[in-house]
């Protein structure tokens, strides 16, 4: 029925993102905003196209309406039509019974179906929530090269951050000889960034195992990957070198935007050779008035911009009204600052209003990043 | 079947509009930033519910097709209706000023009787508009009119469009020579089905014929009525009025209402980054779409994506289309640079404020 | 952010089916093949699609991978783009955990977001597995004029059957008075035809407050409709004439099959101005080899017969080998009939084997239907 | 970047296709039961992997743009690459033969120097095979040599393809009046892409001419070699040979080597019902795509979508196009109906086994 590939990719979307829970709210943590226009799950559908992988199973169970409908069948990604395709695949009932996804690994379990549907040689897990540009195709060579049954990709961190971290310690050739989580001790500074290929009949065989045993997590760094490392599987690391972030939290998330903002930014999404693919819908080009400020920005389609903005990102159909002041900051799509209000060092979620002249953030560096929630509105009549 | 279809010409000679449609048709000139021309006519057919629209191109057709594609953007990759390239006549022996010739709609039968409705809505490529074609169809079907035409009382920009005489609320005469008042007619009627296959019979010897100079002769006869619109609406057959009509887009009033949600404006998406602006830049009362670098300074400008403006180079009341690069210090004053070109470090352009000038694409630029 | 629409479907495709057990093995019941080319679902999609609806949601939650593939994002169907699109609505998880459908009515209460994304006047409540050609414009035309609280579609059906179906009786007018499902002494002879016009609002309420009902089986005709009747809302039939049959049972499904080839069919799927929809590759046409016999038969693209094919329907990719005979039959897509074999009115499952010279299916019409399940063989070994 | 991009020219003059190409190129006549020409070429391409191809097409070119659309069937519709639709130069100074001519592609520069690759795959678009591009393309690379021209071993059938000369592997020469045996250019082929950009570049002042003209007075200093194809391959320039290119897909061999699963060929989709046969009818030896209505005797046929053939209506040998419908009674041997012609109850059309009668098509039918 479907043609079959050398390599399809799973995408673990399936997290509620708790820890950036106000801009969650009716939206999939892959699907927030990030970098003006985007939403997290783009760059890694964007590694997948520009990696020529044209098949991706999307995992998730919460609140995947507005996934679905962002995601389509892919073809904002190149990835719909007549073979490959982005396949959002949640939890079903069986003859058996119905069952939540348990784990990462539980989540791919299930969906075996899918994957040999396919029938690739390999499989490459991924998550929803990084950012950075990563060739799927070196590592898939290099994992080919190594005739290993899995890699790992990993990347140094420095020696004190370690114990952070999943470990991985490798020999020489990168065949990895243990896996520690969060060691005390380290013996290496290589972390694993969740990102793994896994021959097909390896993972298959793993994930029918581990699926009846009691004591497993069903996780794949707690569970598969130890339990492989014990069988004396082939498991090698990728090292990867260059721009990878977790924007798991506040803190890294508006983080990882600033360095956007940077002049020589070390992730550069203005490469045209390498663009990053996106579902948007046309708007109107920004819109500057003729009191409007604008630097060490980035700015996307609909904004319109009265007053000032320093060193912050704006996403499409914000508005900046006369006088006001944004300024390091994260500014959602829709949300709106209203004339003469102040936001500094701030997140505003989707559609969230500051009102008149309010002040909104700190520039104090001790004090957490500001954030008010999707839709939220702040300092209604005029009080903070 | 759908109550209408749509047809939207493009064949036709716009002289005017100089370098602009060097190598382009004047359908797919850029405008306001993102779009072009036939972007407005195309949104209005599908934001009415039309979905079989016809486009009927010219020679030099390979910027439109480039721009109109499948029609996806539009919704109109469809099964039932969709979009349809309908090739036109060659130019040479119609009147100038024809926009409508019978011939262009003759080569295309085909479309025409495959596609059946009740009504057509014919429109050039060239008007700047967000109109609700539903309220011009419901119009016309109400008042059970052969073919009302879309008008405007014109203002000074207006003066070459064709002027209409009503009486007792019908038409029976046009002219040339339009003045501020006169009630002008904007290229863009609609025409019941029926009707416009008799016309074609009729004159299937005089093909050459506009549609227009064939109804002037039987404005007694036919029932001509005309629908009125306000608000923002302009032709755009000149190179100057090209320029004034991309600055009124600096009046966030006109943005809105050209832009609106619930009749968006759609063109073809491409993957671009936001735009950033760097330390050294300063941009107001501008616009200025996803895609471009501002490191100098932009005022009272239209930009492309894309476009580049470098350390210290400053740009004022000037519009910079797709792909070009203004370089450090370079000063551009009431100049249109079309796509791909690149200005040097320290180029002076400056044209007068009432007479801009205009630099020709680079054909060869990415 | 979604345009608003007058009038949204919500299809329900939940079941599993179990009647037709055979030909639903790693399928859904509404994607199973009928009529040579289409899918159950397509005629209720086609529906909305000429009637200019142009946003379903799809309430499934057994086996949803290949409906899901089937539907895409809907563009088979003139759905996909800007505004609407088919949207498959599986359970998901909230914050507050998760739940699986727990009937009908229950499966549009979860998606009540979904509604309120499109915001619509009117909600149009769809079955995925029925076979016949409506006008929901002219349903809801009725619906408006009656001023309306729901409308449902009623067809008569003759007076001894009347028992076997939920019963609807109304006044001169249509307002609906009574529902009584399966009544002994019926004294109507409306029957339901499980298709209904919700004005939104009274859905919503409605919904609501059935979730929270104890005693609720969360089901359209056996809690919504009475409830609502209860309360005095305005409830009318809107009266089907026309073909319209429930193809759950095999026997339903095989002579549903058999009427499409009638000289005049009740039913024609021929009709060029009302085309049915459906999702198709791209196969070569059919080839007759040069002792071939088809007659009084419908044949799909990609089908090779080389024998005899008398009144029946071949999906694509079917082959008839030589000297092998066809009667009274529905052959599902890429299921092989090999040289010499005999099938008599049977259904053969989606490639489904009968081998060289096996006799299946009997032309005594007091046994049932034969039927040999997907994927299955049939005679192996010359042996019956 | 993807390693090759596309070309399919579909500009050439085909005057032996007679009536088959009123109103259409010979790209986008009908073939199989329900494909066009060039989907060939095109499926050839996206089961290779390329996803850049541009079309290159005549000034008739509204058949071959309502075929291919978006190229949404090959899966062309995308962001990156996609499908072009390129115009060709108009006709006149040319030799006759002429596939591939130089101005063609300095036309569609922009399209070439967009879609950066390190090899060019191009091909005129009436090549009927199903062939393994990939394969082409990687002897091509692994030999080095600037162009690989795919050939066969030629038949009867194919006198009117270009020979070639070898020595030691490489092209010498080539010659018209191609005997059985020979080896022959089957007028598709892969070249560097800097070596296309370079001869563009050398005979800018003389494009005239062929792309293989300008290749014979080099053949000392290119390394031109030959790619053997074999199997079913054949070029399709005249009436006679299309007959019985498609009297052979009456062989189910030749059907499953054309058409299998792992390189389909694509064609553009449309929602027809299955096809019906009445109780009066019979049917063999045939290829009858859906959507037809069969109450008559069809043997050694190739009908279209929508063909009706009436009860007593006898075809025979014959190819029948889209829509056509056969009266009652009526009876037809050795015919090619083009598409939309409706034969009336009782009429007789027998052409000679040899030289088959060919009715052109019907402008205006549906």
């Amino acid at each position: 029925m479907a043609k079959k590939k050398e390599c399809i990719a799973m995408l673990l979307a399936g997290g509620q993102g708790s820890r950036l829970g106000a801009l969650t709210k009716s939206v999939a943590k892959p699907a927030v905003s990030f970098g003006g226009k985007y939403r997290i799950i783009d760059f890694s559908l964007s590694n997948c196209a520009n990696s020529h992988i044209d098949t991706v199973g999307v995992l998730t169970q919460y609140r995947p309406l507005r996934l679905n409908a962002y995601l389509g069948n892919g073809h904002a990604w190149d990835m719909s039509g007549r073979d490959g395709g982005v396949f959002i695949l949640p939890p079903y009932a069986t003859e058996s019974g119905a069952e939540w996804y348990k784990g990462t690994a539980d989540a791919i379990f299930q969906n075996l179906d899918f994957i040999d549907l396919y029938d690739p040689g390999y499989v490459l897990i991924l998550s929803g929530d990084h950012i950075y540009r990563m060739d799927y195709q070196d590592m898939l060579r290099n994992h080919k090269e190594n005739n290993a049954d899995v890699s790992v990709s990993v990347m140094q961190v420095p020696w004190e951050e370690a114990s952070r971290f999943g470990i991985l310690t490798a020999d020489d050739e990168g065949r990895i000889l243990k896996f520690s989580e969060k060691p005390k001790n380290p013996d290496s500074n290589l972390a694993s960034m969740g990102i793994y290929i896994f021959s097909k009949e390896v993972l298959k065989k793993a994930l029918i195992e581990d699926s009846t045993d009691p004591e497993s997590e069903h996780d794949f760094g707690n569970n598969i990957i130890p339990k492989l490392l014990g069988e004396q599987k082939r498991l090698f690391t990728y090292e990867f070198k260059g721009f990878w972030k977790d924007v798991g939290t506040f803190g890294s998330y508006h983080q990882t935007n600033m360095e956007l903002l940077d002049e020589n930014p070390e992730f550069n999404i203005f490469d045209p050779d390498q663009p990053i693919l996106s579902n948007v819908n046309t708007r109107p080009p920004q819109y500057l008035g003729p009191n409007a400020k604008v630097h060490t920005s980035i700015v996307a389609d609909g904004a319109r911009i009265l007053g000032s903005v320093e060193h912050s990102v704006m996403s499409p159909d914000t508005f900046v009204g006369e006088g006001a002041v944004v300024t390091d900051s994260v500014i959602l799509p829709g949300a709106r600052i209203e004339e003469g209000a102040k936001v500094t060092r701030a997140i505003l979620g989707e559609n969230a209003v500051i009102v008149k002249n309010a002040v909104f953030g700190s520039a104090d560096e001790s004090v957490p990043i500001a954030v008010l929630g999707n839709e939220k509105v702040y300092g209604e009549g005029g009080a903070n | 079947m759908d109550k209408a279809i749509g047809i939207i010409n493009a064949n036709y000679d716009t002289p005017d509009l100089k370098e602009l449609i060097n190598g382009r048709t004047a359908a797919s000139v850029p405008f306001g930033g993102r779009y072009r021309m036939i972007d407005f006519a195309l949104s209005n057919m599908v934001n009415a519910d039309i979905t079989s629209v016809g486009i009927i191109t010219p020679y030099k057709y390979r910027s439109l097709l480039d721009h109109v594609g499948a029609g996806s953007e539009w919704n109109l990759d469809r099964k039932n209706g969709g979009l349809f390239v309908l090739p036109g006549s060659v130019f040479g022996i119609s009147s100038p000023g024809s926009r409508f010739l019978l011939r262009d709609f003759r080569r295309n039968m085909v479309f025409l009787s495959r596609a059946q409705a009740q009504y057509v809505v014919i429109t050039t490529a060239n008007v700047i508009a967000n109109m609700d074609y539903s309220a011009l169809i419901e119009q016309h079907e109400k008042s059970g009119a052969d073919v009302t035409m879309a008008t405007i009382t014109a203002t000074e920009a207006d003066k070459d469009l064709m002027g209409v005489e009503l009486e007792a609320g019908k038409v029976k005469s046009t002219f040339r020579g339009v003045k501020p008042g006169d009630e002008a007619f904007i290229d863009c009627f609609v025409v019941t089905y029926s009707l416009l296959l008799k016309v074609l019979e009729w004159y299937s010897a005089i093909d050459y014929l506009d549609f227009f100079e064939v109804l002037a002769g039987d404005y007694d006869k036919m029932d001509v009525r005309t629908y009125k619109v306000t608000g923002y609406v302009h032709s755009v057959y000149t190179a100057d009025n090209y320029f004034k009509r991309n600055m009124d887009l600096l009046d966030p009033c006109v943005v809105d209402e050209l832009f609106r949600d619930e009749r968006p404006v759609l063109t073809k998406i491409t993957d671009t980054a936001p735009t950033r602006y760097a330390e050294t830049a300063s941009a107001k009362n501008s616009l200025i779409p996803a895609g471009c670098m501002v490191d100098g300074t932009v005022e009272n400008s239209v930009l492309f994506r894309g476009v580049k403006v470098k350390k210290g180079a400053i740009v004022r009341n000037s519009i910079i289309m797709q792909s070009c690069t203004i370089g450090e210090n370079a000063v551009i004053e009431n100049v249109i640079i079309d796509r791909s070109n690149v200005i040097a470090p320290g180029t002076v352009m400056k044209g007068a404020a009432d007479s801009v000038l205009i630099m020709a694409k680079n054909e060869l630029g990415k």
